[in-house]
């Protein structure tokens, strides 16, 4: 099926849009020393910070992930003021400063916090270890997770699981076998933003997790210590996490083209 | 991080120490290890205030480098320092204004100090509440100004930022982000800030679990040695 | 596969649907009734689909539906062709047609097996790797009949199921169901009485959210309970109150119209008028016959009427028409006369038919 | 019609990732000086940041929603690598750490910036004011926006905008008054995520706008601030920002009841 | 409203659809087919829904897609009834009918007004306030219908129209249908040929993606050009070659089935068969009378043939029956001679048709 055509003054408002963000990243463009780059891009604390960072956001986009959906599959069904209750506490850490977010991670997790205590006397230590990176990270990322996939529930048409349970799928199966897949591409949309909220986390991570490099040092991190040295550098630094997000992107994308259903049915 | 305190193997030393600190103290360990072949230095760089945060939330931390005496009192009236702390460097504030990047020529503004040449122009300078701020404010009330800033930054590192950045006209900051800045800014000294020095204590912490390493890093860092590096980077003596 | 009842006495308020209907197990019951009438709606309250707000439901005895208890559509057992065909875009053709089997917990090289054997039942085993998204409707509908069946359900709910189908698909569906309701209980929405002949042996008539009239399909479609019916079967019907015939036939009675216009007919076997209370006359369309001034000749009904439309149907013209009274009738005559009689809307004419053709039934 | 009832295991899973959100704050909750929340509450530099948070993230929510919205609408439309392309040009300012992104705003519409220097030329200076916050906040939030619209826009039935189009609606009247209602929720959502994201929003702001009361410190700048004199005292500032989320959250529920149009439509 | 023809002369590749059809302005087509045979798809390509791979497509002469330019669905004045209702959740009932006349720049109670006069034709006025996920799917049907009219577009495509609508609604949306489709040029899908005979005044057949035939109603349905459109005229059709009748009676002529049999019959009187080339001999299922061993009497037609299935339809059983060579053929009989000759599925019978009562038409 053609789709209607966009009208063009959308596409004029789209350029607009978009030069808002392509002309910042241009200005970023002129001011990286790019002879610098090669020996920045290799020193040893540059990619221990990219393998940390790597590392921590595709754990803290799982977590996200596994926790989340449960939280979305729940705050889809309720209506009212439980609905507004739960997503209140859902969101809540999204418009926590960061900074807060980590401080609030460390008055309960820390080894003198109001749950850390226990965990400590358990032998459990949190606190400024990579466990701390990724749980900050999911904190301040999840909400953004649950945002996506809870408006992707709202919308599906229950006819369809209805239809699934009529032919004796268990509420589980249908979960399985017709709400994940039908919602897929939110959930998709939800796992990348959650990816990308953690990549680019610096406050609550300095303040939960410390910034230890090869523990807790990752790349935001690792670029606001260089900008103590030379603002062009750990601008140089960012460039590695433009490309890792132009990878990102184009992740889903082939998931997307892999999984192609030709699109939509009656 | 694993220590044996009792020398078999390596010791590893958590060293907490103010950001400003992270390229002079990396130069620091390496001429340190020259001398201590079995201890490993890691570093946890951030703003002093976070890194005693952390500490009373239970980090780890066997040296704690503080860019202020403010947090070092914190921290010994937390109980997490052990023994008396060090002043091992200083710094003091100058002016900075920036130098236009192609014609590298700076102060287009015509700036001259602390003086009516900031009527008017754009300053920045450091919130109250931060370190650098609170030294501003006792030059400020020294030298009998009142500044007019447009904005009060929150760390000294923004205050640079928006001087290189050619965005303020002029900002307060200390002498070793100056020397960080290099030929990007121009660099006026103000009469009278030598008197309002900010000190950078050192100690050894309470929790330490190899209290012997630690101090004899502290000790590396007071040394000649120590301080030659710390001058290559602005710091002034204690 | 047992066959279990089905009891419904249920309230829908919102949509004002209030249903007492039963199903003796093993049986097809037809569900025939006007847009709107709550076929759907009974369908939703047997598969869970939706919830009484007041009143049960039961399946085979059991209360799947009240007060005290609902079990969700899965534990039902119940299964369910839609009025949409609600394929899953996100499965190809077979594997939507394997899901209630797999769902079963049936090995997946079986349960295609089951899923390619039904396609080929409906005809559509060519299109078993296509999405859905690349059907037709008609071929959605016949994907979504194959997995309904797939599961094997005693209790079947169909919603149209031939609606979307050409004839020829519809004809060798009837076949296939005709085949594969045997033994089960089954609720079957249409709105075409060759289904209702070929495949239901009883049927329930729904009008305006509650139960109009039910039981075999001979005797609901032979004495219409409403004009709904009627149209449905095919006849026309006229109502009165039954009086003695004023006919020379003995068995004829008559039905008084409200216009004072006399209906005489044969009265039904099985439900006779009885005099001085209500009763319809029935007669087939191609029982009329059309004068412009009224024939002689007795036994014979005449009524004065006005035509209303002209419905060509194949060799034939269907004159629809409206009485003095404001009832309708209608008549299927040769186009040829059409022409003669120069009928057209508004044209006046006079409607005749034998009596010997006319049933008088009590209502 | 009835939803399929959800398994039970995802009730507990959802218990456990609420659980995970609630007990920082319950954390939170323990540590506020609970006495102090008055007066520091009232004090002028709170009330101030208060204000300028709400003025300046209502401003970037609405230009992220103008902005953002055609940029979801090209973007649904694309497919292959021109998708890709535009996409990760638009979500790139949520992987940049904050610092960066106000560093980049910094020198491209700085003073000297290159599209800064022009404007200065004009006499327009952005740096300092409370302008150059709503553009850090709109910089950062817009992604968020675009993220959670377009994924929408992609499981919308285009059946219907042709259906509006053979009624002889103009592509902009499908747009406004067929597209646009039903992908209502998620615009909603992204309105909401790009709100949070502002109110939350420190380093950019800081890098690009600078911090000074009543013109550019926000509540989270204020927060940051305090947390220099009394860690506990920023704790009990971000109560507001907690009560703010929660009346946030109440407001798309409401507007949402508002329009409820009693389900899904065949 | 002036009438524009439509030429559509396309191909839409992953369909497998390459199409050629041509409609006078001011015309109602009918278009049937099996499910698949590309109807909506034909549809799809004259609403600007579907863009053609290779050809063009014209309105009023106008090219609306081809090779060098695509005019855009809302700029080609074409009104759609889909197969789905695609009613706009958000809007209400009275909104949704409104919507184009809306999108017209028409002021909205002037809208508003029209949008109640359609509904009431449809017979839904008193839900204009509803919304529409609170609707059955005939009420929603309806809507759509009174949208697409409400809009007055000079080309009309009906996606079928009526399928889901009860007996009595789709009787009176037929009248409605005949007044308001006159001087426009319409394209209706349908698989009910009372919809052709009542609205249509010519028809295109498709199968398999291509036009299989095309004329007036009566002509394509009086010499079925496929088994399908057989079905769709409800005539028996039994195909072979054309060979001299070795009967008595002077005008008949006989056709060859492949295994050896004869059948005899009339020749039609516009295309006559031509000896020697292929002939179809089509008969009326009521014209067939049921054996179990050969009547006598001639002129008669007699074929062995096995039952395949009985179907009851009213008053009488359509019984189905395959003929020794594999052609199908069917009779209507009485119940009660179904008794008598004991006829299940696979009895064994003689199938006889009158010589009179078969039309032999060239192929
Ligand atoms: N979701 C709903 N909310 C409120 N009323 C509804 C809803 N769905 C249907 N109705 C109303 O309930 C009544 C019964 O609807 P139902 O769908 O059962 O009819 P139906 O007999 O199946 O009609 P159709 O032949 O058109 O499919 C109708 O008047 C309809 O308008
Ligand atoms: N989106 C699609 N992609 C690929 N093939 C399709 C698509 N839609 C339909 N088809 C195929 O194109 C052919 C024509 O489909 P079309 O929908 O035109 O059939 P139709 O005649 O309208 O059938 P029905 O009576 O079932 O509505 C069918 O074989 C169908 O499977
Ligand atoms: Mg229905
Ligand atoms: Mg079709």
């Amino acid at each position: 099926m053609t789709r209607t055509p966009l009208p063009a003054w959308v596409l004029v408002a789209a350029t607009v849009g978009l030069t808002v963000v392509a002309v910042p990243l241009l200005g970023l463009a002129v001011r990286i020393p790019w002879a610098d780059v090669p020996t920045l891009l290799t020193s040893t604390a540059a990619t221990q910070a990219l393998w940390l960072s790597l590392r921590t956001c595709t754990l803290s986009m799982l977590l996200a992930t596994v926790l989340g959906l449960p939280v979305a599959m729940l705050l889809a069904r309720l209506e009212g003021r439980r609905a507004v209750l739960v997503r209140t506490l859902a969101v809540l850490p999204m418009v926590l400063p960061p900074v807060v977010a980590g401080l609030v991670l460390l008055v309960t997790l820390g080894r003198r916090g109001v749950v850390g205590q226990h965990l400590a006397a358990a032998g459990i230590e949190i606190g400024f270890t990579t466990a701390a990176v990724v749980i900050a990270q999911t904190f301040v990322a999840m909400p953004f997770f649950i945002v996506s996939v809870e408006g992707a529930l709202r919308t599906l048409d229950p006819a369809y699981e209805v239809a699934a349970a009529t032919l004796g799928a268990s509420p589980t199966t249908v979960l399985r076998r017709v709400t994940l897949p039908m919602v897929g591409p939110a959930v998709l949309a939800g796992m990348t933003m959650a990816f990308a909220r953690s990549l680019g986390e610096f406050g609550a991570t300095l303040a939960f997790a410390g910034s230890l490099q090869g523990t807790t040092r990752t790349m935001p991190l690792e670029i606001y210590l260089q900008r103590e040295t030379d603002t062009d550098s750990a601008l140089a630094l960012s460039l590695v996490l433009i490309v890792l997000a132009a990878v990102l992107m184009a992740l889903p994308a082939g998931v997307r083209a892999l999984g192609s259903r030709g699109g939509r049915v009656a | 991080s694993s220590r044996s305190p009792s020398g078999h193997g390596r010791t590893t030393l958590t060293v907490f120490a103010a950001a400003s600190l992270n390229t002079a103290f990396d130069e620091v360990a390496v001429e340190y290890k020259k001398a201590h072949p079995g201890v490993e230095i890691t570093f946890n760089y951030l703003g002093s205030q976070d890194l005693v945060q952390q500490m009373q939330g239970g980090a780890a931390a066997d040296v704690f480098a503080s860019a202020d005496q403010k947090n070092m009192t914190i921290a010994i009236e937390s109980k997490l320092i052990s023994g008396g702390p060090k002043v091992f460097a200083t710094n003091t504030l100058v002016l900075i204004v920036p130098r236009d990047p192609k014609t590298g020529q700076g102060n287009s503004a015509g700036i001259t100090g602390l003086d009516a040449s900031l009527d008017g122009k754009k300053l920045v300078i450091c919130a109250p509440a931060v370190p650098c701020g609170a030294t501003t404010a006792t030059l400020a009330s020294n030298l009998g100004v009142t500044l007019k800033p447009v904005s009060e930054e929150q760390k000294v590192t923004d205050v640079r930022g928006k001087v290189e950045s050619g965005e303020a006209d002029a900002g307060l900051v200390y002498s070793t982000d100056a020397k960080q800045a290099g030929d990007k800014v121009e660099t006026i000294q103000i009469p009278g800030a030598e008197k309002v020095v900010n000190s950078y204590p050192i100690a050894v912490t309470a929790s330490s679990r190899a209290p012997a390493e630690a101090q004899s890093f502290v000790d590396f860092v007071a040394s000649e040695a120590g301080q030659a590096v710390l001058e290559k980077y602005g710091f002034g003596k204690p | 596969m047992s066959a279990s009842s089905i009891a419904v006495d249920a309230t829908v308020t919102v949509r004002d649907v209030v249903l007492d209907v039963e199903v003796e197990g093993g049986h097809t019951v037809g569900v025939v009734g006007p847009n709107g009438a709550g076929k759907s709606t009974l369908l939703g309250l047997v598969s869970g689909e939706l919830r009484p707000d007041a009143g049960t439901v039961r399946i085979g005895g059991q209360e799947v539906a009240g007060p005290r208890r609902v079990v969700p559509p899965h534990r039902r057992s119940v299964g369910v062709l839609a009025q949409r065909p609600l394929l899953f875009g996100h499965l190809r053709v077979v594997d939507n047609v394997a899901f209630g089997v797999r769902a079963r917990g049936v090995a997946k090289a079986v349960a295609h097996q089951r899923a390619m054997t039904e396609l080929e039942a409906v005809g559509l085993a060519g299109l078993a790797g296509r999405w859905p998204a690349a059907l037709s409707v008609g071929q959605a509908q016949r994907v979504a009949l194959a997995r309904a069946l797939a599961t094997d359900p005693a209790v079947l709910l169909l919603d149209e199921p031939l609606a979307a189908l050409d004839v020829a698909a519809a004809s060798s569906m009837r076949v296939l169901l005709a085949e594969r309701l045997a033994g089960r209980t089954v609720l079957m929405v249409t709105h075409d009485p060759l289904d209702l002949w070929t495949l239901a042996s009883s049927m329930v008539v729904l009008e305006g959210g509650r139960v109009l009239d039910h039981g075999s399909t001979e005797s609901v479609l032979a004495r219409p309970a409403s004009r709904f019916v009627a149209d449905l079967a095919g006849l026309n019907r006229l109502a009165g109150v039954a009086v003695e015939s004023g006919s020379a036939v003995e068995d004829d009675h008559a039905v008084h119209l409200a216009d004072g216009v006399e209906v005489t007919g044969v009265p039904d076997e099985v439900a006779g008028p009885v005099v001085g209370q209500e009763a319809l006359a029935l007669f087939e369309p191609a029982a009329v016959s059309v004068h412009l001034s009224a024939p002689g000749g007795r036994p014979r009904n005449t009524f004065g009427a006005e035509v209303t439309g002209l419905e060509p149907r194949g060799a034939l013209v269907r004159v629809h028409a409206v009485l003095a009274g404001g009832q309708r009738a209608s008549a299927d005559v040769t186009p040829r006369s059409i022409g003669a009689l120069g009928l057209t809307v508004g044209t006046a004419v006079v409607l005749a038919v034998k009596a010997a053709q006319v049933r008088i039934v009590r209502h």
